[in-house]
């Protein structure tokens, strides 16, 4: 049987909760911001798969979003980054858990 | 497992726990010329501290020389400096000279002054070699200096039976003459040296990358040159103009007409260093074919007495080595020994001023910086 | 039909494997020989075959030379330092040479035995082949981090350190350095760019092509660490960058890593600019395409090797600021002199035109790097010295 | 800190031309093959190397004729221990800096050709690992006895007692000499010639000298004896007395034993 | 067919890294596996015959953004995870509940209602019309203003960065070195 696009999207979802548990369970700040870099790949997996599947692929509708993605998604990794380090000079810690002074 | 303890201190630094970080180069660095060390302390790329770590190579020279005749030991200051052993027993034998009353005659002057400036040649050829292969040119310069040097070695060999520790010079003249058809081959060599040199300057004066890179740095001031004692190439880099060949006029530098080159700007930095002794290896050449044409037959070696037994007395010979003032300062007490002998080594004083120099340079330069000041260590430990 | 795909994708592949390991090892001794004659000296010649067990040997110019170092690296023993990751550390060499092998098959290597009839193995030549070219070189950048980080050396992690930061500066100018062949050819795939380059006209002999095969040669030179460039295996400062704690036959493979990415980067730099394959006779007989091609790519590692016997190595700051202050400038500049240059000539065919845009375009990039240069070097010019009496 | 310039050019330039020359100019390319390899095991002990052979001094490109090694005794044409030159005195002994040479006088004297009966080394031993070269054991000798090798190929596998050079391992012929370092033997034999004919010659003179003293003083004698005869008429008492006749100590090519005197021997004249 | 099991095996790495990435103690290594997991993206895509994708994939991901994030980690502290700190957050239990909800009672069914496609569109025409020229086509013609805007956004990002990492680093070193 040949791929189908249900396989994808399966595919698709499972990655995307597999970055929700991490954004979820994990302390550090820079593995919160794996989880939502994979959580990014997994949408744009679901574009590619939609436009290969899709009606009329001739329009390239969803590699051009995937593009733009990708963009943006380096562009917050960069920032999300630089905001972590500058947290941890200012904290001098990056757990997530110990970041609630917001909370007084 | 335990991590192996950090031998760094943390450093608090604008908010940002950096550590400096503490690299230990030599005494086996590939860039150290010989067993010396640097403990270099490095905040990322900038030296921050250096502690130079030197003595691998102290062998007692002086107290042994205490304990042998004096022309046992002349033999022993081929070590010190072992690029130029010819210019070290000039140094001794003048020292000695001044003990006794001994008339050298003129050929063994002129062959003095011949030798003297053939070291002078091989000793700044090969530093320039070496100091490229430190900024990294992967000893391309330095086989070319090698190839020269080996053609220089060749004469000494001739002249005195050994290429580097020729123990060669005896007090009050030398110990052989040079063989026939030796001043020709010197001719031959020294004709032949300034067309190297063009080659050598085109390959490296003008290199942007060497430029840029010793430019601005390891600069010594002529204040700080002067009051540290610095002598030889070093010291006129940072623009003084003192050349003990002009200053004592010993042997008979007075009758050739020389020039000295030294910096103008007084910011003697590794470039100057660099550029003087490329200078300075011309103005060999013309010492050189003046020697050359004004040398007659003669004897070599003066009415030295059959035992050199100087009476109570001291003396301090010293000579314009390729490095620098190198001195040696005899005591004799009446006996064959000599009660105190003491020598000058101008890369040991050099070397006090590595840690001014290469504070707030970069790690590549600190290597540079030792490169440029020429040291050899057996001269630096004795 | 999957039995003629393997048949078509090994007749393509096992070449490359056979062709450029050879060259590799025969580069090794090429590389020592020539730095040997630069440098006055004979270069290897003793290992040589026995002739006759009791004594005598042909020593063939010391061909015998990379086969021994070859069973040397074999022979050696593996050392992994305590407490350094044993996987990644046996990761590392492998994750370097895989993304140097892999690009080797986008270049347009057109063997004789494939003469273009096989579509499946032209999959190869797929679309964005420069892109995939620049994009798997990358990988190379992690296989540096990952050696100079399991080493758990001080001196290797600088160096690892350094040497990312020397790819990450200098992939940009080498990128846009490409960019300007791709615009003006219009296509990404490599046997489009080397159709464009038929018969004489290189894109070398172009003004902007030369400007940009110059900034390409020197990002290639800084991306394979190379020359003025190899500042990660500074011996003189930190002992032998990140594969310091490598021996044995990892080190090779190390080794085998740098020489194919020289080879991959410049059998790009001969696609984009110097016309692969086009030469004379190329016409009458198909198979001097890939003689052409490689004679180019020997060239250029000639230069390389030239350059290697005659230059210093650069420090830290003054390779970045010369990649970032004067490269990326001037290959920026460089697209859009390429555009203008393109679109007038498009414009009208005349060669009067033509002629009056190609000496436009070199004054206004000389100008430029003169210009540059001028901004940069403002402090650094050789001195006079005064003598005394 | 630009980096393309013209300065890098004509550094290129250079490196090719002498990437060139190396082929075709001889005086670039100095380095020369080293031909001479050790075709079976190293020798056990550094005196088990061929003695006589010059050829084992490898080729002539590493050792010229002027370059000097450990030292040698030397011995006139013959048998070795008959015409051995080395008279034991033991003055390279105490001058040597490095202290690395050991004799041992022999018990009587031994006659050797021409000249007096000399004593002979018992023992001459030379630590090859600690002498350095240095030619002071040459200049002090005041017989020409001993004289530096070219040979330095003498490694052995153990560095203890294989690295003593004996007695047997020193002596070589003057022929030997003259073949390893022609013109500064031939100018050692002349200037030993020259100072036996000065010998001979001053020797003659001293017999001339003395002849015509005697003859001289024989005559002041008569014509004393004939003046006394007169004065002794005249006046006895004043005393007469011929200046006790001057014995030239004939310079004795045999020092005395005492070790203080250091005959300096003049370096080779040119 | 063997392209159903390129997807299986592709599926498996991907899955297989972007778990590794999340349940690491050591960061270095789940950096790695993220490397993976990007990679085995680019896999995907080009089974999806989105290859211009891929390519942009490896180049940006693998590429950069890995070793961005290496050199952030290097520059925060409890990188080799080795000590005692709690890996999970408080809340570690819940997360893994809430992800497994939403997979399950969100997903699954918007997945099941979505129409089986009958005939999709056969690979020769997707390969002729998405080729690169193509997507550069489309890229100018409609979408010439977010194009402009992307390069505004990376721009603001680049710049931002910069100073949010460097800190007080550039102003005190105005006054350090004037």
């Amino acid at each position: 049987m040949t791929l189908a696009l249900h396989h994808c999207l399966i595919l698709a979802a499972v990655l995307f909760c597999i970055g929700l548990l991490g954004a979820f369970s994990r302390r550090n700040a820079i593995v919160v911001l794996f989880s939502v870099e994979i959580m990014l790949n997994a949408a744009n997996l679901n574009f590619i798969a939609f436009w290969r599947y899709g009606t009329n692929p001739e329009l390239l509708h969803g590699p051009l979003f995937t593009l733009f993605t990708i963009a943006v998604a380096a562009a917050e990794v960069a920032v999300g980054l630089a905001l972590v380090i500058a947290v941890y000079r200012h904290f001098r810690s990056v757990d997530l858990e110990s970041l609630d002074t917001l909370k007084e | 497992m335990t991590v192996a303890a950090p031998n760094y201190e943390l450093v608090q630094q604008d908010g940002l726990e950096t550590s400096l970080l503490e690299v230990s180069m030599g005494p086996h660095h590939p860039s150290t010329h010989g067993v010396f060390r640097m403990d270099v302390k490095l905040d990322g790329e900038t030296v921050v501290d250096l502690k130079p770590v030197f003595g691998y190579l102290h062998r007692n020279h002086e107290k042994l020389a205490e304990n042998m005749s004096y022309l046992a030991s002349m033999p022993f200051t081929d070590r010190l400096d072992y690029f130029n052993s010819m210019t070290n027993n000039w140094a001794y034998a003048l020292a000695a000279e001044q003990l006794v009353e001994i008339e050298i005659p003129e050929r063994a002057e002129y062959l003095r002054v011949i030798m003297s400036e053939l070291t002078r040649l091989v000793n700044h050829v090969s530093l320039v070699g070496f100091f490229v292969n430190d900024l990294g040119a992967l000893g391309t310069p330095l086989l070319y200096a090698f190839r020269e040097r080996e053609k220089i070695l060749d004469l000494f060999e001739q002249a005195s039976g050994a290429r580097m520790m020729c123990n060669y010079f005896r007090f009050g003249g030398l110990r052989c003459d040079v063989p026939d058809g030796w001043l020709d081959r010197t001719r031959e060599v020294v004709d032949r040296f300034p067309k190297f040199l063009d080659e050598y300057e085109k390959l490296l004066c003008e290199n942007e990358i060497i430029l840029s890179r010793t430019q601005g740095v390891g600069n010594l001031s002529k204040e700080l040159a002067i009051s540290a004692g610095i002598t030889g190439p070093m010291l006129r880099a940072s623009g003084v103009n003192y050349d003990i060949r002009k200053v004592d006029n010993y042997g008979i530098y007075e009758r050739f007409k020389f020039r000295v080159p030294y910096s103008e700007g007084d910011v003697g930095d590794c470039y100057d260093r660099f550029m003087v002794r490329m200078l300075e290896m011309r103005e060999s050449i013309g010492i050189l074919r003046q020697a050359l044409d004004g040398i007659e037959n003669g004897p070599i070696m003066g009415n030295a007495g059959k035992v050199f037994k100087p009476q109570k007395s001291e003396a301090y010979g010293r000579v314009e080595a390729p490095k620098g003032e190198l001195g040696f300062y005899l005591v004799a007490d009446g006996t064959t020994q000599p009660y105190r002998y003491r020598v000058r080594p101008p890369s040991f004083i050099n070397l006090t001023v590595l840690q001014d120099m290469c504070i707030g340079q970069q790690v590549a330069d600190a290597v540079i910086i030792l490169g440029s000041i020429d040291i050899v260590l057996g001269e630096v430990d004795r | 039909m999957t039995l003629d795909l393997i048949k078509d994708i090994l007749l393509a592949t096992v070449p490359l494997l056979i062709i450029f390991p050879t060259m590799f090892a025969l580069t090794t001794w090429v590389e020592r020989k020539a730095l040997a004659r630069i440098q006055n000296r004979i270069g290897p010649n003793k290992v040589g075959v026995p002739l006759t067990p009791y004594g005598g040997k042909l020593s063939l110019f010391g061909l015998g030379q990379p086969a021994a170092d070859g069973i040397k690296m074999l022979f050696k023993e593996n050392i992994v330092p305590t407490g350094a990751d044993r996987l990644f550390h046996f990761l590392a060499p492998i994750l370097s040479l895989i993304p140097s092998m892999l690009v080797l098959c986008f270049l347009p290597l057109d063997f004789p035995w494939l003469n273009g009839e096989q579509n499946s193995v032209k999959a190869f030549m797929l679309d964005g082949a420069v892109i995939f070219f620049f994009a798997i070189t990358g990988l190379n950048t992690l296989a540096v981090f990952m050696a100079g980080w399991a080493s758990r050396n001080k001196y290797s992690l600088l160096g690892g350190m350094r040497a990312i930061a020397q790819m990450v500066s200098y992939e940009i100018p080498l990128v846009l350095s490409a960019v300007v062949v791709v615009m003006i050819v219009g296509s990404l795939n490599a046997d489009n760019i080397a159709k464009a380059q038929e018969g004489w006209n290189w894109f070398v002999f172009q003004p902007w092509g030369l400007a940009a095969f110059v900034i390409f040669f020197i990002g290639a030179l800084a991306e394979t660490n190379r020359s003025p460039f190899d500042l990660p295996e500074a011996e003189s400062e930190i002992i032998a960058g990140y594969f310091t704690e490598y021996s044995g036959f990892k080190f090779a493979l190390f080794f085998l890593g740098e020489y194919i990415a020289m080879f991959a980067i410049s059998g790009l730099a001969v696609t984009l600019f110097l016309g692969a394959g086009a030469g004379p006779g190329v016409e009458s007989l198909s198979w001097l395409k890939i003689f052409w091609f490689l004679t180019k790519v020997c060239i250029l590692i000639g230069v390389m090797i030239w350059l290697r016997g005659t230059l210093p190595r650069l420090r830290v700051d003054q390779l970045m600021g010369f990649a970032w202050k004067f490269l990326l400038p001037l290959s920026i500049l460089n697209i859009f002199v390429a555009g203008f240059a393109w679109h007038i000539k498009d414009a009208n065919k005349e060669t009067a035109t033509s002629v009056v845009v190609w000496i436009a375009s070199i004054i206004i990039l000389y100008a430029a790097a003169k210009g540059l240069d001028r901004v940069n070097r403002a402090k650094v010019k050789p001195r006079t010295y005064q003598y005394g009496e | 800190m630009s980096v393309l310039g013209s300065g890098i050019f004509k550094g290129m330039a250079v490196t090719l031309k002498n990437f060139v020359g190396s082929y075709f100019d001889k005086e670039r390319l100095t380095t020369n093959e080293y031909a001479w390899q050790a075709n079976d095991k190293l020798p056990e002990r550094a005196g088990d190397y061929p003695k006589e052979e010059a050829e084992q001094l490898s080729d002539t490109t590493t050792v010229t004729q002027y370059s000097r090694n450990f030292p040698m005794l030397l011995h006139d044409a013959g048998e070795p221990m008959d015409t051995v030159r080395c008279v034991a005195c033991q003055i390279c002994e105490r001058e040597c800096p490095p202290q690395c040479i050991y004799i041992e006088k022999s018990t009587e004297k031994k006659e050797r050709s021409g000249n007096k009966a000399q004593f002979y080394p018992a023992t001459f031993d030379i630590d090859v690992s600690v002498c350095m070269s240095c030619q002071i054991c040459v200049e002090v000798c005041p017989f020409d006895a001993i004289v530096m090798n070219s040979q330095f190929e003498l490694s052995t596998p153990s560095r203890f007692g294989e690295l003593l050079l004996r007695r047997d391992d020193l002596l070589k012929s003057n022929d030997y000499y003259y073949k390893i370092h022609p013109e500064e033997a031939s100018a050692r034999d002349k200037r030993i010639a020259d100072e036996k004919a000065a010998k001979e010659a001053k020797k003659k003179a001293a017999e001339a000298a003395k002849k015509k003293a005697a003859e001289a003083k024989s005559k002041s004698e008569a014509e004393a004896k004939a003046k006394e005869e007169a004065e002794a008429a005249s006046k006895p008492t004043e005393p007469s007395d011929t200046p006790p006749a001057e014995s030239t100590a004939t310079p004795s090519t045999e020092p005395p034993a005492t070790p203080t005197t250091e005959p300096e021997k003049e370096g080779s004249a040119e | 067919m063997n392209e159903v099991t390129a997807f299986w095996m592709l599926a498996a790495i991907s899955v297989l890294g972007a778990l590794i990435a999340v349940r690491k103690r050591n960061l270095v290594h789940g950096v790695f596996a993220l490397l993976v997991f990007f990679v085995g993206l680019a896999g995907l895509f080009l089974l999806l015959l989105a290859e211009f994708i891929a390519v942009v994939q490896i180049l940006v991901y693998a590429g950069a953004v890995g070793i961005l994030i290496l050199f952030a980690i290097m520059l925060t502290d409890r990188v080799t995870g080795r000590d005692a700190f709690r890996v999970t957050s408080r809340g570690s239990f819940w997360g893994a509940l809430i992800s497994l909800a939403v997979f399950l009672v969100i997903l699954l069914p918007t997945i099941q209602d979505i129409p089986t496609i009958e005939n999709p569109t056969p690979k020769e025409t997707i390969v002729e019309t998405s080729t690169v020229k193509q997507l550069g086509i489309h890229l100018i013609k409609p979408y010439i203003i977010t194009i402009e805007i992307l390069a505004l956004l990376l721009t603001a990002a680049l710049v931002g960065a910069v100073t949010a990492a460097q800190g007080g680093r550039a102003s005190e070193n105005e006054e350090n070195n004037k």
